[in-house]
């Protein structure tokens, strides 16, 4: 199968959504002629011109604000943070209205509006451009939240975020964007809600996210050598979590540990570590634990930056010590 | 770009054109639905049939009746946390309006939404906010979205003077006019958000004068004279229906009961200032200039006074005698798939 | 003792605050003359005139972004959003800013700013007055988050928060505001970071937070009659939280209950139930289980805004499932 | 109210204008010392020193350089992510700019901010900021603490043309004007946010004019003239000192290298333009100046261009021999309480 980089595949996803449904469009700062800081809608501009391509004045709250109304006009809006970080100024047009216009209209409006842009700790992007906020989004109703890690997921489900009629985060780790894989030619979408088993094992089960899926795949071969099998479990969307996946995976090797390169606090892994605990106490041979990020703005400078996520040795030995209890 | 001027000018020419009889019956009709809407909720809401907020329109009737007027259910209304009037004048029923407020499952948002919360897409009602300025960006959106699809349909957006220093006014009105959007922005200034004074909020009461900013045609009206901004919307929402753009419409008016039923009247405004915008109550003004005009008689008018009685009466009957919502739907279309 | 109402409580604890440090403000929309919506500021206008009591446009997003500004130049300025729903248009200035500044400038800067506002389901507020967020800015480093349930506590976290210097959202559950409670004549504040355990008890631990402490109370004296004996543990702060406590009686009763009326996911209940594992996986004898508001936007109408909270029976059920197990 | 006109009238006095010797030295000192700094940056950029962003100010030197010449290090500075300028303007030593840029624990953030994050409160230098717009309120509320503590200080806000239709702009000008806080807004126009042009974002490319809008005075500049930065700039802060109130500068000016290092410097505009821009270079036409006007001879000014290439290598060699911060001190500082 031809191998595509995460963000030739995701652009191959928007690029066949726009061309079989005329309503769609995006807007962002430089997603025109220049075609994204990353890539997003290269060439896209020529094929659709400015009303599809919309280079938008800096007022991320404005223009979030304005997709919120065309998504409930009859369009199908695509937002290009290109930083994720850049939603916060719009969090109100985000939580207060497009996540509750389905709600307070019994149904009668959708809101098929999709909020893409990078996330992730690295490259010393430093405090402002390295935010994930994914689990703000998963606490509050109304939204999906989407986090691919390869490319072909990166591609189904971008389809599959465009396509839904509800408000969709689709966050990209900026450390993935260059990363290959297969991807087919043919038209697939992938379904939200299903988490991949990205690797099989019998002794302890990583769920993690984003860049962590594979900073500990990357750690699994060692530890076979020393004797540990591990299962890891993408989610690929945190909302709607299959959590079903996870507690079949814990109900066979009996441990959990969940890596996630943002806050620990109110987080995924606390959700997961709850649900686990709800459903499958009995299953549990040793406590769930997390790791996290450390608790702090993330700083810019290699060493300090180097220190605030997880890295792969710290997933191995929590790895280790999980097994170990 | 039609200047502050401009606008004030077509005020005077406004007061002196003629409607209609047909046009003019309909304005003063809608303009009392609203007014005995309004003083009926007012009502139950000291009787306790209304258990969340209840901000009246009353004083502002000739604003939503003179820009609705011109709009069909196809074009998109986004309004304010003071919206009864906005809802009414765009085709919601009296009876889902009440219903509404009654927390019913019969209302407009089917008891979900109360007074700040008023959606009725079918209409083109697309809602109320209890968040102040929402509204702006989101009639650009629907303008963006009718542009788009190639439609000659407009987004409106009715805001109060509160939300004219919110960022959202800057962010949108830019927009609008970068993108030459058919988008409406009707300013309804009552000179208060609460109980703070415009001239306490800004140095720059003069709301239609920003609009030559972003570069869009700024036009302010008497808001208390349907006819002056009946005609200014008339203008606006040809302009933006052939492609012109956008417009803002600053109309100045007065709420004449308190922010909000329940709290109080005065104290931050004087008796006397009160008093003298009831004396240019929008409706008795226009009766006696329906009649003057020769349009309609007195019996005329009388008689769509009753009819409006009756209606006022069968939607409260109806909000009386309609169910709750079933606490079982509580949690449906939280998602588009219902899940 | 002396009573007073949680309002009377938390507005005495502002004018002394205010009395003795003339670099504190206050802004808000009608917190000048007419007093606060809720009576946070009533009278202190006249003492303190217009620069300490500073009614605001409608541009939280703006007032927020000036009060950092001059939390770094030498003034305490104190947010009152009235309901805390207003925050959202100023999440960048809080999460990007004012929470970063003492970490990017290594404490060379201080981040005196108190965000005060209602919180919570009742009354009919309808979805955009119902909201509580607590839950995100436990999840984000930089920031206290306080939750008061009393009038003591109200008084003494206000002062506290008014002194401390980090940014400190102090929450108000609106249903709490009238209820009396004794309140000291002398000066006292209440440090962050301690539990109160409300009501002593062997059988299970209920964490309750906000108004669910009340909720979590009023059916304790039911549940001796059926022979359970319930410990009620009010965190007061959320962050810092008072895991210690927690554990504590985790460790005498085996058995918790998180009640929250806010969203379950990625929620302060979550991170108790995590972190309660993480620590006390032995001294469990059940999963820990969370009752949680429904996700769902919050409805108007009294038969749905009752649907979407935990009421008492509901309270009082889950307990008896989680001694049951 | 000072109008636009008015404000460009002063432009032209500005260039007439004498400075005494000692501020045309010193102002002429200050603008190289950000140039040679800048392209010291952009060379260690493209050696591989510098791990993150990197936002050169080269050819816009002579605003910072103009304004923070009357700044005193009590004065409050909030800048952006083209900040390295303002940050050696307000005082923050080449070593400590260029150290940060490395991710030393010298630099002025102790590494922990890179290009886009430059703090040294110790001479008023508050932040830049890797979002666009937050300075603009933040050194509002530094005019809001100032006018409380009764100092005549003032907060300074930099912020670029993208920023201008952004909601902040229009909250924090509207407070700032209303409450007549003591703040100065510097708008440096350069025509572009990143590669989209100020004209496809707003009709109104005229940003000096919109502060008229809120009730303040509002100065076009020519922001390459340092003279003109630095009279406009002068008139501004005394007034704010003196209880005058808030001003909004417009300086009209140009970034000669790409957005940021590594990014394309074309495409988006024409290499014509650039040139254009760069024969209008701010430095070596008040180098010419100060010489045709004989406050110094060419040799004078050769010294000083040998002492700043010192400066420079002497910030560079220190910022080599810098340690690494500690990854120990992580979480320093994350509260006040340090826990
Ligand atoms: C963002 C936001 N801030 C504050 C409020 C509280 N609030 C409700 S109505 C109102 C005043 C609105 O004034 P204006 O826009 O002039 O409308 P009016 O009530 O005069 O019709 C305020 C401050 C709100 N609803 N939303
Ligand atoms: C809120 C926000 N949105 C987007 C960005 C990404 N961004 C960084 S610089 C920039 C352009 C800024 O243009 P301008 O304000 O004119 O400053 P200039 O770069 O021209 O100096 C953009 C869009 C950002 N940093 N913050
Ligand atoms: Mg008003
Ligand atoms: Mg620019």
């Amino acid at each position: 199968m031809r191998e595509l980089t995460f963000t030739a595949a995701a652009h191959e996803g928007l690029a066949e959504e726009m061309a079989s449904d005329p309503t769609i469009f995006v807007v962002g700062e430089g997603i025109g002629r220049r075609g994204g800081n990353f890539n997003t809608t290269t060439g896209l501009y020529d094929l659709y011109g400015p009303e599809r391509l919309r280079d938008t004045p800096i007022c991320e709250r404005g223009f979030v604000g304005l997709c919120v109304g065309a998504a409930m006009t009859g369009t199908r809006p695509v937002v290009d943070f290109m930083f994720i970080d850049f939603i916060l100024d719009a969090m109100g047009e985000l939580i207060n209205q497009a996540a509750k216009m389905q709600y307070m209209s019994s149904g009668r409006l959708k809101m098929p509006l999709v909020l893409r842009g990078c996330i992730g700790v690295g490259g010393a992007s430093a405090t402002h451009h390295s935010g994930s906020y994914a689990s703000i989004f998963v606490h509050l109703p109304g939204f999906r939240v989407v986090i691919p890690t390869t490319p072909y997921d990166a591609k189904g489900l971008l389809k599959t975020s465009i396509r839904s009629d509800d408000p969709v985060l689709f966050l990209e780790h900026k450390s993935l964007l260059n990363t290959k894989g297969p991807v087919p030619e043919g038209e697939y979408t992938v379904p939200f809600g299903q988490a991949s088993v990205c690797r099989q094992g019998t002794d302890v089960t990583v769920v993690a996210i984003a860049l962590m899926v594979k900073k500990t795949l990357e750690v699994c071969e060692q530890l076979v050598q020393e004797g540990i099998s591990v299962e890891v479990i993408d989610p690929r969307t945190v909302a709607p979590l299959d959590i079903d996946t996870i507690i079949e995976s814990v109900h066979k090797t009996g441990r959990l540990l969940i890596v996630d390169e943002t806050f620990a606090p109110c987080a995924i892994g606390a959700e997961v570590a709850a649900q686990v605990m709800d459903r499958a106490f009995d299953d549990l041979d040793a406590p769930v634990r997390r790791l996290n990020g450390v608790q702090t703005p993330v700083p810019y400078s290699a060493p300090l930056e180097a220190a605030v996520v997880p890295q792969p040795p710290a997933i191995a030995q929590a790895i280790r010590d999980v097994v170990a209890e | 770009m039609k200047s502050k001027a401009t606008g004030q000018k077509s005020v005077a020419q406004a007061t002196n054109t003629r409607l209609d009889r047909r046009t003019s019956l309909a304005l003063y009709r809608q303009m009392l639905v609203i007014r005995r809407c309004e003083e009926q909720l007012a009502r139950s809401y000291q009787a306790g049939f209304i258990p969340g907020a209840c901000h009246t329109y009353i004083g502002q009737e000739a604003v939503a009746t003179g820009v609705c007027a011109h709009l069909r259910p196809d074009d998109a209304v986004f309004s304010t946390h003071r919206g009864h009037g906005h809802a009414l004048a765009k085709g919601v029923s009296v009876r889902r309006v009440i219903a509404e407020l009654f927390g019913k499952a019969t209302g407009c948002s089917a008891g979900r939404g109360g007074s700040m919360h008023l959606f009725a897409p079918e209409v083109g009602m697309m809602g109320t906010s209890g968040i102040v300025a929402p509204c702006i960006l989101q009639a650009t959106g629907a303008g963006y979205s009718f542009k788009l699809l190639k439609t000659d349909r407009v987004g409106v957006a009715f805001f109060g003077d509160g939300a004219v220093n919110n960022g959202a006014f800057h962010e949108g009105l830019n927009m609008a006019a970068v993108w030459e959007l058919p988008t409406l922005f009707v300013c309804e200034n009552n000179m208060y958000a609460t109980e703070v004074p415009f001239a306490s909020a800004t140095r720059n009461q003069d709301v239609a004068s920003r609009a030559a900013v972003y570069g869009l045609p700024g036009v302010a009206v008497d808001g208390n004279d349907v006819i002056a901004v009946y005609k200014a919307a008339g203008e606006a929402i040809s302009r933006a229906r052939a492609g012109g753009g956008p417009t803002l419409i600053e109309c100045k008016t007065y709420r004449t009961r308190p922010h909000a039923e329940g709290m109080r009247d005065a104290g931050y405004r004087t008796v006397e200032e009160i008093e003298a915008w009831k004396a240019r109550d929008p409706i008795p003004h226009f009766r006696a200039h329906v009649m003057a005009t020769g349009m309609a008689s007195e019996d005329e008018c009388d008689q769509i006074d009753a009819e409006v009685k009756t209606l006022i009466e069968d939607g409260l009957q109806f909000a009386m005698d309609s169910p709750w919502p079933d606490p079982a739907t509580a949690l449906d279309h939280v998602y588009s798939t219902g899940k």
